[in-house]
């Protein structure tokens, strides 16, 4: 058994260990080093990217238009030095309101209007039947000012409930799906345990 | 200069936007916007009351997101909500623990749960103790909260916030401690697990009516009447389609599909 | 000033950046990929005064000498030696990858089996038919479940097609009204961003 | 204290010792069951198949080193189909865990005889997360100034004809939904809707119900999602690896886990009736 197979080991057990005894030194020692080299691969990473798209192009190729988001990205430092903190704003800003213009210019085809669209289905098979009054019901649900909300809550009150029922069915799918993913890592990490470490069923 | 195949989702952007902020603005003149009930937030009253009645604490918890970038916007709706919370238990003179598990949630929950305690009238019934920061990593946050939990036999759990896989856990936990668990997210991967293991759930979109629900913000009505709007939009061209469609005609999904 | 001054820029980045997907102008569409391509640079960084303040957090635990202040002794000596070796010697370098493998690897699977484990409690003892809902819930989703594995389709021939069938069509359905009505609210809120109705991700204060 | 009442209060070290050792059983002696192609998986694979020999596609790993046991299967599955029929791989992250993971994925290629800027290249992680994704799309080579080997990104010969997300035929996201980062949503709101570049999701099973709109919409061409249709895929390969070992296993942990929603049911009915029980 190599050093590698020695530390995964060491560290799939101390991890382990929580299930049976919640908050023990073990424990919490072990993840303590997997929050500093998962936080320390962040770093490293980011490191890479500054120096590869900022670093080299400033001082190889003088490319001095990465300057403004370098120091841009800096200022964002500033949140630790109370005085002056409010310097990270512009930084701020900037990210959040590029991310909100690409996800409001790409959301409204992908989520709204493709959407609808794909939603126009002749009534001409139960599935799309189905289809057609759940999503629309579906959408009901989210109603939540208005008249016509009266009317989902009175007369209309079915479309609303029919709609959470759709849903419940879509999450419940999204469960059973989910735990698949979830029991994948605790079949990967007992196949280990007992193929890698003690050599059963090979 | 205008780029023909995506005009039409231009003009429907326009529209939709075009509501949204319509609304915003009319709210904020007072345009007297009514909300529906939310049952989840409804039971948040009745739950202080019960915390009150039996002199036991109310749990809450924002999750693990930050106010940056993992789950900003929940995490700033949830900690609306925590201070309509805290000032009704101020208001009812009943216990209420806050856990966090981020640094700047931290802070903030700090200011707010001291703000609600003062705008309620008892300043001097908070104390520090009512915050607790746990951990940054998901499991030791979830492990300490359902210690807390069972210790101090909470007679509530709201959790509403950005949730992971700890998620699962804390539910869990307080389902055992027999309290009432009020959850919420807008993470739709962690929404089933809540939906089984709680009582009242708000589902992704109802998190953000919280503001509206129990204060006076009147951008956020005004938003979410224009959302309103264009939902009734999304629905009346779905209508619209859909019958063309069962007669023959495609002339509406040939327009907006058209790219 | 202080507050002016970013509001300002995300409306005029917020606003331009949606134009420059429907508009041919390169007054625009220049300085917008410009912008995009900034966001590598500047999130890098957000990243890293991210870690700084975990460092922060830490430091304080030693110098008050919290309850398990040696845990955070140990994560500041390897969370730098970590970033010494990654920054000097890259991420192809042996060692490196010999700490990526048998250290995160295996502690960042060993917590998600750990999820895992706490999945089937719940399933035993805390997914409860209580109500209408919860109902559908559970048994949609043992249906799906049944339908992932072989054993499902060695207990009924059909259930294959029928998890296919919830997932395409009322799940389906259910998913895409979910899609439509967040995706309204989604658009909001980045709205609400660009024309500086929301302000709050700038921090308190003046 | 009857049976139920027992079964309620029962350890739950118990309930995880039960679940180890159903997952252990299979692990040692397979039980081999029979498995159906569904047909999303047929989709995928009779879509991929179909591209010409000598394709350009990249695969984006965005991932966590969290997911690897649930989505190694699919990626490997979906770059030994790509050899196979000859395309030109292009690998990248938009999480920094995904970096090295795609990394020692495609060491592993290389090691069967894949040559370096011939075959594939990594070009690792890059950050930004959605607007990454966007600059990526709009300038390939602006984001990406060297691959994770260091080389500076004009010196590849692959890189020479790339210019935009258009110059591929195909591109996938192996994808466990990182926030903040390259996201599901995130790609299809950049790549499939703004360049037209067909699109193929590779998601984590929490994520596979929400995923299936955007297929019946047109979005994307398909999906792999999970671990069971990765199965399916190494079947239709025919090649039998890392998703079909685990099917058995797979079936006893299901069974185990509906199991236990039954009886924690039937508890729940059985002791509802008595007075002073819980509601």
């Amino acid at each position: 058994m190599g050093l590698d197979v020695i530390i995964s080991v060491i560290f799939t057990l101390a991890l382990f260990t929580f299930v049976f005894a919640k908050d023990n030194p073990v424990y919490n020692t072990a993840e303590h080093i997997f929050v500093a080299v998962g936080a320390g691969h962040a770093v490293v990473a980011s490191y890479w990217v500054l120096r590869n798209n900022a670093w080299d192009l400033l001082v190889t190729k003088g490319n001095t238009t990465v300057l403004l988001p370098i120091l841009l990205g800096l200022l964002l430092f500033t949140r630790y030095i109370k005085s002056i903190s409010w310097l990270t704003r512009p930084s701020i800003a900037l990210i959040v309101a590029c991310g909100a213009g690409l996800g409001l210019r790409g959301s409204i085809r992908v989520d709204f209007l493709d959407q609808i669209v794909a939603t126009f289905l002749p009534f001409n098979s139960i599935d799309n039947i189905i289809f057609v009054v759940g999503t629309v019901a579906t959408i009901t649900y989210f109603f939540f000012t208005g008249t016509y909300t009266r009317a989902f809550q009175g007369r209309l009150k079915v479309l609303p409930q029919v709609g959470q029922w759709f849903m419940m069915v879509a999450f419940g799918a999204s469960f059973g799906q989910s735990v698949m993913g979830r029991l994948a890592v605790l079949v990967g990490k007992i196949s280990f345990l007992l193929k890698d470490v003690l050599r059963i069923g090979m | 200069m205008f780029i023909v195949p995506r005009l039409v989702t231009l003009y429907i952007m326009l529209v939709v936007c075009g509501v949204i902020v319509l609304q915003i603005e009319r709210a904020k003149r007072g345009a007297g916007i009514k909300i529906r009930r939310i049952p989840a937030l409804e039971a948040m009253t009745e739950v202080v009351g019960r915390a009150t009645e039996m002199g036991r604490p109310v749990h809450f918890t924002a999750g693990v997101g930050n106010l940056t970038t993992r789950g900003a916007q929940a995490m700033m709706a949830s900690l609306e909500i925590l201070s309509y919370l805290s000032e009704m238990a101020a208001r009812y003179n009943s216990k209420i623990i806050t856990t966090v598990a981020q640094g700047d949630v931290y802070a903030v929950s700090e200011e707010i749960i001291k703000g609600a305690f003062i705008r309620a009238g008892h300043p001097d019934a908070y104390s520090p103790d009512m915050i607790r920061y746990l951990s940054d990593s998901q499991f030791a946050y979830a492990g300490g909260i359902a210690g807390i939990i069972t210790r101090e036999q909470c007679v509530a759990n709201v959790m509403i916030g950005h949730f992971a896989a700890e998620a699962l856990y804390i539910a869990e936990s307080a389902h055992l401690a027999g309290a009432v668990q009020i959850a919420g997210t807008t993470n739709m991967y962690q929404l089933p697990y809540l939906i089984a293991a709680c009582d009242y759930v708000l589902i992704g979109e109802e998190l953000f009516a919280a503001g509206a629900y129990f204060g006076k913000n009147l951008v956020d009505l005004g938003a979410l009447s224009g959302q309103d709007f264009a939902r009734l939009f999304a629905v009346a061209l779905i209508i619209i389609g859909v019958a063309l469609g069962t007669v023959g005609n495609k002339w509406l999904t040939d327009f907006l599909a058209f790219k | 000033m202080r507050r002016s001054l970013p509001v300002l820029i995300a409306i005029v980045v917020g606003i331009g950046m949606v134009f420059d997907l429907f508009l041919k102008l390169p007054l625009l569409n220049n300085p917008m990929a410009e912008v995009r391509n900034w966001m590598p640079i500047m999130t890098s960084f957000a990243v890293i005064v991210g870690c700084v303040g975990l460092l922060n957090v830490h430091y304080k635990n030693i110098q008050r000498k919290r309850p398990g202040w040696y845990n955070s002794v140990i994560l500041w000596a390897v969370m730098l030696s970590v970033i010494a070796l990654g920054c000097t010697k890259g991420t192809r370098d042996a060692t490196y990858s010999f700490i990526f493998n048998n250290v995160l690897v295996a502690s960042s699977t060993t917590l998600s089996a750990v999820g895992a484990l706490f999945l089937a409690s719940s399933g035993f003892r805390a997914f409860r038919a209580t109500n209408t809902n919860a109902t559908i819930l559970l048994i949609s989703g043992a249906l799906v479940m049944l339908a992932q594995v072989p054993i499902g389709e060695a207990i009924y021939g059909q259930i294959p097609n029928i998890g296919n069938w919830i997932m395409n069509v009322p799940n389906n359905a259910g998913q895409r009204g979910i899609m439509i009505a967040s995706g309204v609210g989604f658009i909001t809120v980045c709205l609400r961003i660009m024309l500086g109705y929301t302000r709050s991700y700038l921090g308190g204060g003046e | 204290m009857n049976f139920w009442e027992k079964m309620e209060k029962v350890d739950v070290r118990i309930i995880f010792v039960v679940v180890i050792i159903a997952i252990a059983i299979p692990l040692v002696k397979p039980l081999g069951l029979p498995m159906k192609v569904m047909p999303m998986s047929q989709q995928v694979y009779d879509y991929i198949e179909k591209m010409p020999n000598g394709s350009k596609v990249f695969l984006s790993f965005d991932y966590g080193t969290g997911s690897i046991p649930e989505l190694e299967p699919a990626a490997k599955a979906f770059l030994t189909h790509f050899f196979r029929k000859g395309f030109k791989v292009y690998t990248m992250a938009s999480t920094a865990d995904g970096g090295m993971v795609s990394q020692m994925c495609m060491a592993g290629f290389e090691k069967l005889g894949k040559v370096y800027d011939k075959d594939f290249i990594t070009l690792g992680y890059f950050a930004g997360g959605e607007a990454g994704i966007a600059a990526w799309s709009a300038d390939a080579k602006k984001v990406f100034q060297r691959d994770a080997r260091g080389t500076p990104i004009d010196q590849l010969a692959m890189m020479k004809d790339i210019k935009t997300v258009k110059d591929f035929t195909l591109g996938v996201t192996v994808n466990s939904g990182p926030g903040g980062y390259g996201t599901v949503e995130a790609w299809v709101r950049q790549v499939p809707i703004v360049y037209k570049t067909p699109f193929i999701v590779a998601p984590g099973g929490a994520m596979v119900a929400n995923t299936i709109p955007y297929i019946q919409a047109g979005q994307i061409q398909g999906m792999i999602g999970g671990l069971r249709p990765s199965a399916e895929y190494e079947l239709l390969l025919k090649e039998p690896g890392l998703g079909v070992a685990a099917m058995d296993a797979q079936s006893a942990a299901h069974s185990i886990m509906i199991a236990f929603i039954l009886l924690g049911n039937a508890a729940y009915f059985a002791l509802r009736k008595r007075p002073g029980a819980r509601q």
